[in-house]
């Protein structure tokens, strides 16, 4: 079971890193946004899965952190083009 | 392969891509995106190296601070429009600084290589003594009684570091209020959402300090979810920043060093040491001196990110 | 090769890109990026060796573990004063191209 | 029982992943940022939703299944409107003809 969790741990951490290409393309500043909300929440899954794999302490603290900043970080670059 | 390694191959990869991304990409804008991105790489990493306490302070400090600090740096800068163009390095420097990164890069691959075998560890030894601070978190007690006066050091370090930035504000603004005033979000879904999750920050901020006995946590991680809420509560327009000669912005800054140098100097006549605990007490000393060293880094971390005075000056 | 050995040969990496981007980069902002990656490069590092650590139950030594809590905590200090010279200089350039015979 | 749970668990996570795939496909292949937005918006809610449902029988106890659905509302929650946000500045980019 832990093996499931970890691959599919390792394939959504993949998966939302390819979804990063959209920063390099662009066009806009939308996209690259886009792009890093993705990876918050992708990140936040892959966290979940490799700590219910491996029974790490902590590790759901860390996702909810994740979860409530990730947030700010992205309103954050919403924020910033507009000057 | 396992998916173990497989998982670990996978996160190494995407960090690699992601720090070269934040030195190619084209605009700066997009390279901080790249490193709040590393951030995140890096936090699995810590997970996956087996600390959870330091995953959880790249997360609220290596990603999300600094990543914040970052992109209030390039909004300003992108608002005076000002060209810095100064001419692009030329080929044979960069042939040079290729050269000798990778030499560096190698030089440390090496040595991590080739570290000793079996590796010198002080892991047994906390744990001996880790009965004698009541604590079950060998991190914290490494942070708040084993090696305390690093802790305290740093907090001095930290207020240091804000005299530098206050120095920087024009004379006439002296200790006046720093960053810019945000408009009230005029749709309101900004406001909403911070009303909302405003108040779930500071409930997990106070959570993640207390747990921090026993479970990963910490005064700092702690301390950087508040000041990430006073920042999003700021964006929102929700509130203002305080003038900074303000003694109640001064005193929330010294308070945390002021009760951990108090109870440091206490040490010698009720436990024999300077920064000892007393015996049998240990636990309530430590959570008298962490909740007020929480607050002040709160105040050092947001203030730090708000960036010297530049309104409202006192002259 | 163990998952600590790994993560810090990917450290030594970080430190060369971070390197690399802190000559090369002419944008300061930039290299304030770079650094923050060199850093983070380092403490990766010390990640492996605290991993190495790993003994009497402990899934990693917790002293090299406090170290790089306050590293972090630092290295944000750093990138803040960094920040905030780097504004200083463009406002006061910024001023200085306003006036075109301005002071000498 | 617990056969029957760990099924749950690979459909449930199963089905997570996927989502977590499609959005990433459509973040990269649909043609404007609207409908990229769209794409964004089922991996945020319906790929995390899912992960976490199926890693609920998982969970350490009933503060731990708490925190993990507390971690959805979170990001349902912040998601809903940051897409928002994000709609705000792709209109400042490209104002709707």
């Amino acid at each position: 079971m832990s093996e499931f969790l970890l691959t599919v741990a390792a394939l959504v951490v993949v998966t939302v890193a390819i979804g990063l290409l959209r920063v390099l393309r662009g066009p806009g500043d939308a996209d690259r946004i886009m792009a890093v909300q993705l990876l918050g929440t992708g990140g936040i899954a892959a966290l979940l899965l490799a700590g219910s794999a491996t029974g790490e302490a902590g590790r759901v603290d860390v996702a909810l952190i994740l979860a409530l900043l990730a947030a700010f970080a992205s309103i954050a670059f919403t924020k910033a083009p507009s000057g | 392969m396992t998916p173990a390694s497989l998982l670990d191959l996978g996160i190494g990869a995407v960090a690699l891509a992601l720090a070269a991304f934040a030195g190619a990409a084209r605009s700066s804008f997009a390279a901080i995106v790249g490193f709040v991105a590393l951030g995140l790489l890096l936090a699995l990493a810590w997970l996956r190296l087996g600390a959870p306490d330091v995953a959880l302070t790249e997360v609220a400090i290596g990603g999300g601070l600094t990543g914040l600090l970052l992109i209030g740096a390039e909004r300003r800068l992108r608002a005076r429009a000002m060209a810095e163009a100064s001419d692009p390095v030329s080929t044979r420097v960069r042939v040079a600084a290729a050269v000798l990164s990778a030499g560096v890069a190698a030089g440390l691959a090496a040595a991590v290589l080739s570290l000793p075998i079996p590796a010198p560890t002080l892991g047994p030894a906390a744990l001996r003594e880790l009965p004698r601070t009541g604590l079950d978190n060998p991190v914290t007690a490494a942070l708040i009684a084993f090696r305390a006066f690093d802790t305290l050091a740093e907090k001095v370090v930290l207020l240091l570091a804000l005299v530098g930035v206050w120095s920087l504000a024009p004379d006439r603004e002296w200790g006046g209020r720093p960053g810019q005033r945000y408009p009230l979000d005029a749709d309101g879904v900004l406001a909403f959402l911070v009303r909302l999750l405003v108040p779930v920050g500071v409930v997990f901020g106070g959570y993640i300090l207390w747990v921090s006995a026993g479970a990963p946590g910490g005064a700092f991680q702690g301390g950087a979810i508040l000041a990430t809420m006073w920042l999003a509560a700021r964006m929102a327009g929700l509130t203002d920043a305080p003038r900074l000669c303000a003694s109640r912005v001064r005193w929330a800054l010294a308070a945390g060093p002021l009760v951990f140098f108090a109870a440091g100097l206490a040490g010698p006549l009720v436990a024999g040491g300077f920064l000892a605990w007393p015996v049998g007490f240990e636990k309530p000393v430590i959570v008298a001196i962490e909740i007020p060293l929480m607050l002040s880094i709160a105040a050092v971390l947001g203030l730090l990110l708000a960036g010297p005075a530049q309104r409202d000056g006192a002259r | 090769m163990s998952t600590a050995t790994l993560f810090g040969v990917y450290g030594a990496v970080l430190v060369g890109i971070g390197l690399y981007g802190m000559i090369v980069q002419t944008e300061l902002l930039r290299r304030i990026v770079a650094f923050d990656v060199l850093g983070s490069g380092i403490f990766l590092i010390f990640g492996a060796v605290a991993r190495r650590g790993a003994a009497g139950g402990l899934a990693s030594d917790p002293i090299p573990q406090a170290m790089v809590i306050t590293g972090l905590v630092v290295a944000f200090a750093a990138t803040g004063v960094a920040t905030a010279l780097l504004l200083r200089l463009s406002a006061s350039a910024e001023g200085v191209a306003r006036r075109p015979e301005g002071p000498p | 029982m617990s056969g029957l749970l760990d099924l749950w668990t690979v459909v449930a996570v199963s089905g997570g992943a996927f989502f977590f795939l499609a959005g990433t496909v459509g973040l990269l292949r649909f043609p404007d940022v609207l409908t990229r937005l769209h794409a964004l918006t089922k991996a945020d809610n319906l790929g995390l939703g899912l992960v976490v449902l199926g890693l609920l029988p998982r969970a350490e106890g009933l503060q731990g299944a708490v925190k993990l659905l507390s971690v959805w509302l979170l990001v349902m929650l912040s998601g809903a409107t940051v897409s928002q946000l994000i709609a705000r500045v792709a209109g400042r980019e490209s104002p709707p003809a």
